[in-house]
């Protein structure tokens, strides 16, 4: 994958994240008791040997950039190119459009990168892509773009890019955007294309002349509509976005799913994360723990059932949990209950406190508070 | 680049009281207390002490010791002016090269190693114990003293010392007399194993020691008393706080359970951590059904059955009607439905097949004592593994 | 040093600089061939021992993050703490002082930073200061705050902040900020300080009671008023801060004189920086070059007389250049003629071009120019 | 952790006919055409192959190369899923551990470390090459022609065909045939010491041939000719460029001369960076009288003299009314003023006293060649060193 170079739209922020998101951006969002969703696209970029990444951030990004580093994790240090960090805040109103984000780095587009095909996405998307599968599949296709798309339903209520296919199954004969029902058909946009850079060099062009921002209302309509020929691969296992507190919560519960757990962590596409040396979890004498993941570093003397874990929690003994997400370092008190509460990093929980959200608003503590 | 100080870890030893865990492996890459292996202490306290260059001396099977410390990136050992480095035996011009003879002949087949760094202290290690300590003090003290040597020493109950190397302090508090598993012991300050040496004292010894066809290379056995008998600086640094050689089947079971009680050592204090090279794993899934309970459980595991007073490493799995007590899992291994893995220890990626039974609880009797099934192999259905019995290949097991 | 912290304010940008520093802050400056200013405070904390160091950034930081990427020349690649880069930007005026600065990282320094100490300098100055002796001898003294400076006179006409020193030679009795001349005497401060956490959080506190912004103006003033005892580390080689482009013409040309080299790069000191796989540098038949300095990857047909030579240049056959500073990947062609003159990055100058500046104002052929 | 291919890299020999250069060290770690030693030069082309994974074989004085290639970082060969491994003889459990025997013992030895890997092929290097090659492209055709062994080969000058190995092709481009140093060679193509195996089938003969007594464990001797008998499907891989083994003291010299016309090797070429572990080191820094031209410098050195037709390893010094010329000088060699050094190569840390004069011009005589000073030595003042001299101390150099 020497000639593909991968690019992680990582600016995202989304208002429906509440306060989980007021200070990280969609791709920083704690996942699974152990990643962010960072993680994914630079996972797969990892997997398909794609080692020249950049990611552009633009506010929030502070915890994503102590987060990546400098690309460890992702065998991405490396003595030229590797991970490039790109916060692009300072003096510019936020980004539009993904157009919008391109024009900020046309230098960078234009003179620093070699490779001639560019592999885009996004960070706040919960897939494990086959990035080796796709890319070989626009290469054997002779297609301008290739679309990575799902035909699960990822988020409901919410506006997504469809393409409609063709008879042969493959070609994208219409493009639908943000349709929030799927009465058009098609199937759903995962933000994610490989293309010729020459060719995002020329839609970034047209782009400019008419203050154009957006990739798929703007560029891909267009120049669709000149002929452009956009293939579609079709992503078989789980995907979601998150964009709402309720997609995250959902999105976390369903990787109690073994099925769906093993979509996002299939063996040959291993998920990489910055490393934090936390002990084996311990479990005490009157732990129980049902229908759980637990990471590393955790003390558990109290009952969890159907919990997400992170690393470095203590659940003192008689606290009852259930339907939780508990990010990094929580300390639960003897005998809190707690049912449907995501605490966000740090948080802890006195003694006997009993906290209830619902299924369908969960209840958000956030970062550093003690209740 | 010149060093202050530098550790030589001794890695080599088969461990061959270990019998079945250590046919494909060197002790140091076995798997203990759940994510870790047992160089990661050594290695951990190297890094927290600030030491940044250690020479692993190594000649027993090294592929798996090799791959695992890699570039010492996992410890934070991999800084460009220091660095972990694999120390084999190796030839020399136009001779054929020698295996190590001994402890102290492994250190001066290394000289030239060590003089790379030009160290003024060479801290010496061992490759097969579990302990928290911080060598810049015991550093701080060898200094203070203005020591050739300084031994690490550990109070041990009187009735016990004749199992240890014993030191015997004069008034001064130097070390006067060592005695290597006295009869009658002097003294309850049992050696560690774990020496600070001024460097340029410790390469005249060594090349002397070199020289001596009727010595037996070996640190205890030469070094220590030819020093000693030469009037050297020789200080104890005294050290308290959990220390186990885990150098025997028995003892390597008991360290395990030893970290089932956070007391003993605390491996969740941030200030010190002990770090791993750990494998992507994802976090450990308990299902529906998992009753664990005063354990230890490590991400990559699976868990649906019954897990009490065990310490299971990465990706183990207990289904669902298995199992565990009083076990220390290795990584990979699976326990299937209906297993019964008791008082046991379950090597690396081995099966224990539904309805196999491993170990049992003590029952009082003398020759009593834990089960151990080697890495790899398969435990088949039914099959029984006897409390004591060592199994080192599938076709051992009877049904 | 486990128990200090490093404290790097990489957010200045001078309009002296031109157009050299339109894109880059002081930190960011090439220097000698092949370095950045910022390696002389990261090699510092590297060569004591101070692994986990912040790197404050606001403006133009791009560069910056490029250079420095996950501070693995520095051994600031860490699984805690590490070099952690800061890029401050959005939302907020350019600070207008340290105390401003470190207000904005407020909870990061109250909240994640463990060591009780911290060693704070700036990226612009051009010194190799021994933090290790520095350190030692503030631990020894007993002082609240020890200052870091120098007698020499780093820059002419700018202003800079003295202590006045009392009889032991070692105390500072006085502060005079912003002095341009030498008339009340006094000791040049480089700008760089050690003190503990909890006395830096009290100034800040203090400072932010009533919006005071700057260090020594309102903080080292104010609190020195109040009984703190600040010692001065006299720093005993070359130190000069780099505010114009004459500062940082002249920087360049005293690394010609052999004793001030090594006073900037001594053998037990030494200065690491990004590294780049060059070859060593090829001298061809018809090369002339003497008292030069010349990085890796050059391939030299031409003649040089006192010039500094970053990496990847070519100098053509007949080319005659004097007094110059090439930064990296320049090409002058054959029979091209440079007197005094600075070309920044992947300039190319066309054969038989002729251009010259004069030693106090010199010429600046901007990044990427083609001439 | 399946790889598809990973890379063996023979660096074991002690590179006896390089004799003073390798005296401390083997002869992949000597420093070569300026900022690089010989290593440098597979490390990297594997690097830009996408090889992420490399076991380097060695057993003689590793502690250079052991220490030149750390973590493997310099080439970028430090990726969590791969890495650089330094893989030295070993004893396995109960026996005394054996040194390689032939360069296919080396690799059978280890045939444990490849399986981690379990990769479809193994590439087979050697650490004495100069050249640039894209092992993927050697890798295609491999695969295209479902072969069992594919051997890179170079044409080369029929009269100079019976010092190599020579292969003979068949109507289908299979290689039918192969003899080293033929007397009278029926082919130009020669073997360059580099091959691609199927893992599998190299695996199954490196066990037939470890059993055979009577083998010399030797790829060239017994591992080809045995696949060739058998029928396996061989290939070669034409290759054209620069390749230039430096197994001597004369091609050592050839090739460091080579490295000044950058139209036989371009290591300018971004696309194909050979990378080093280099020292930091300052910029060179030429002085006021500083008279150099046609040669090779590198960061650290402080040149006052003359340098002509030269390659200067980094942080070598020249001072003024030096003069060097036709030479290959090591890192951190000084060359004292009035000192001579023509037609020579000298040792690292080497110091040419003032006035001592090492080597000289050509003179037409069959007797006439390179002088070679090791390193760590000095050459006295006024010291001679004759062409053809080999310097292993100081002691050696006349007046």
């Amino acid at each position: 994958m020497n000639n593909v170079h991968g690019m992680v739209f990582a600016y995202q922020q989304f208002p429906e994240l509440g306060e989980l998101g007021t200070y990280r951006t969609a791709g920083a969002m704690p996942f699974c008791g152990r990643y962010r969703l960072i993680d994914f696209p630079l996972s797969s970029m990892m997997n398909a040997g794609i080692s020249n990444v950049d990611v552009l951030m633009q506010l929030g990004y502070q915890s994503l950039i102590d987060h990546m580093g400098g690309g460890r994790p992702w065998n991405m240090v490396r003595h030229s190119g590797g991970l490039h960090l790109m916060p692009i805040g300072i003096g510019r109103a936020p980004f539009t459009g993904t157009m919008d984000a391109l024009e900020a780095i046309r230098y960078h587009l234009t003179n620093d990168i070699k490779e001639e095909y560019i592999l885009m996405t996004r960070g706040g998307i919960c897939a494990n892509l086959d990035f080796n599968a796709m890319v070989e599949a626009h290469f054997a296709s002779g297609a301008d773009v290739t679309a990575a798309c799902t035909r699960q339903e990822p988020l409901r209520h919410v506006a997504h890019n469809r393409f409609v296919l063709a008879d042969d199954g493959v070609t994208a004969s219409e493009l639908h955007c943000r349709q929030v029902d799927a009465s058009h058909g098609g199937v759903v946009a995962l933000a994610t294309y490989i293309l010729r850079r020459d060719k995002l060099l020329e839609m970034l062009d047209w782009c400019a002349e008419g203050n154009r921002t957006r990739l798929h209302r703007n560029a891909l309509l267009h120049f669709m509509s000149e002929g452009l020929k956009v293939n579609v691969y079709m992503h078989k296992g789980y995907a979601r976005f998150i964009g709402s507190i309720q997609d995250y919560y959902e999105a976390n519960m369903d990787m109690l799913n073994p099925d769906v757990l093993a979509q996002m962590f299939p063996e040959e596409r291993p998920v990489a994360t910055r490393a934090r040396s936390d002990v084996s979890s311990y479990y005490g004498d009157a732990a129980r723990v049902v229908d759980s993941l637990v990471a590393d570093g955790c003390i558990i003397e109290g009952e969890l059932e159907r919990c997400i874990v992170f690393r470095g929690a203590r659940i003192e003994a008689g606290a009852k949990l259930k339907n939780c997400i508990l990010m990094n370092d929580a300390v639960i008190g003897k005998g809190a209950t707690l049912t449907n509460v995501i605490t966000d990093k740090s948080v802890t929980i006195s003694p006997d406190t009993s906290l209830a959200g619902d299924a369908a608003l969960p209840l958000v503590v956030p970062k550093g508070r003690c209740l | 680049m010149k060093k202050q100080c530098i550790a030589m870890l001794l890695a080599g030893g088969q461990g061959s009281r270990l019998y079945a865990l250590t046919q494909d492996m060197a002790k140091p890459s076995i798997p203990f207390g759940g994510k870790y292996r047992i160089i990661d202490f050594p290695l951990s306290n190297c890094a927290n002490s600030g030491i940044d260059t250690v020479g692993v001396l190594t000649q027993y099977k090294p592929l798996q010791l090799n791959s695992y410390i890699g570039g010492g990136t996992a410890w934070d050992l991999d800084s460009s002016s220091g660095g972990t480095y694999i120390l084999p035996p190796y030839q020399t011009a136009g001779d054929k090269g020698e295996w190590f003879k001994g402890t102290a002949d492994a250190i001066y087949q290394n000289i030239g190693f060590v003089d790379l760094y030009d160290p003024d202290y060479v801290v010496l290690l061992s490759g097969d114990h579990i302990y928290k300590m911080d060598y810049s003090d015991m550093l701080a003290v060898h200094k203070q003293n203005d020591a050739a040597c300084t031994i690490a020493v550990l109070q041990v109950p009187m009735a016990e010392a004749s199992r240890f190397g014993i030191m015997t302090l004069g008034e001064d508090g130097s070390i006067v007399k060592f005695t290597e598993k006295p009869k009658e012991p002097d003294s309850d300050l049992a050696s560690m194993g774990i020496y600070i040496f001024t460097w340029q004292k410790l390469r005249s010894y060594l090349i002397d020691d070199a020289a001596d066809p009727n010595s037996d290379n070996d640190f205890g056995k030469n070094i220590i008393p030819n020093m000693l008998n030469a009037g050297e600086r020789m200080f104890p640094y005294r050290f308290e706080g959990y220390w186990r050689d885990v150098g025997t089947i028995n003892s390597f079971w008991d360290a395990n359970m030893d970290m089932l009680s956070p007391t003993l050592i605390n491996l969740f204090d941030r200030s010190w951590p002990i770090r791993a090279n750990s494998p992507r794993k994802i976090p450990q899934y308990l299902g529906p059904k998992a009753e664990v309970s005063h354990s230890i459980i490590t991400e990559g595991c699976h868990v649906c059955g019954t897990v009490e007073n065990s310490v299971l490493s990465s990706d183990v799995t207990v289904e669902e009607g298995a199992t565990v007590r009083y076990s220390a899992i290795m990584p990979g291994a699976k326990i299937c439905r209906g297993a019964l893995v008791e008082y046991a220890i379950v090597g690396e990626n081995t099966v224990v097949a539904p309805g196999a039974r491993v170990g049992a609880p003590p029952d009082g009797s003398e020759s009593w004592s834990v089960a151990t099934c080697g890495p790899n192999i398969r435990i088949r259905e039914g099959g029984v593994v006897a409390p004591g019995a060592m199994i080192y290949k599938s076709e051992e097991v009877s049904v």
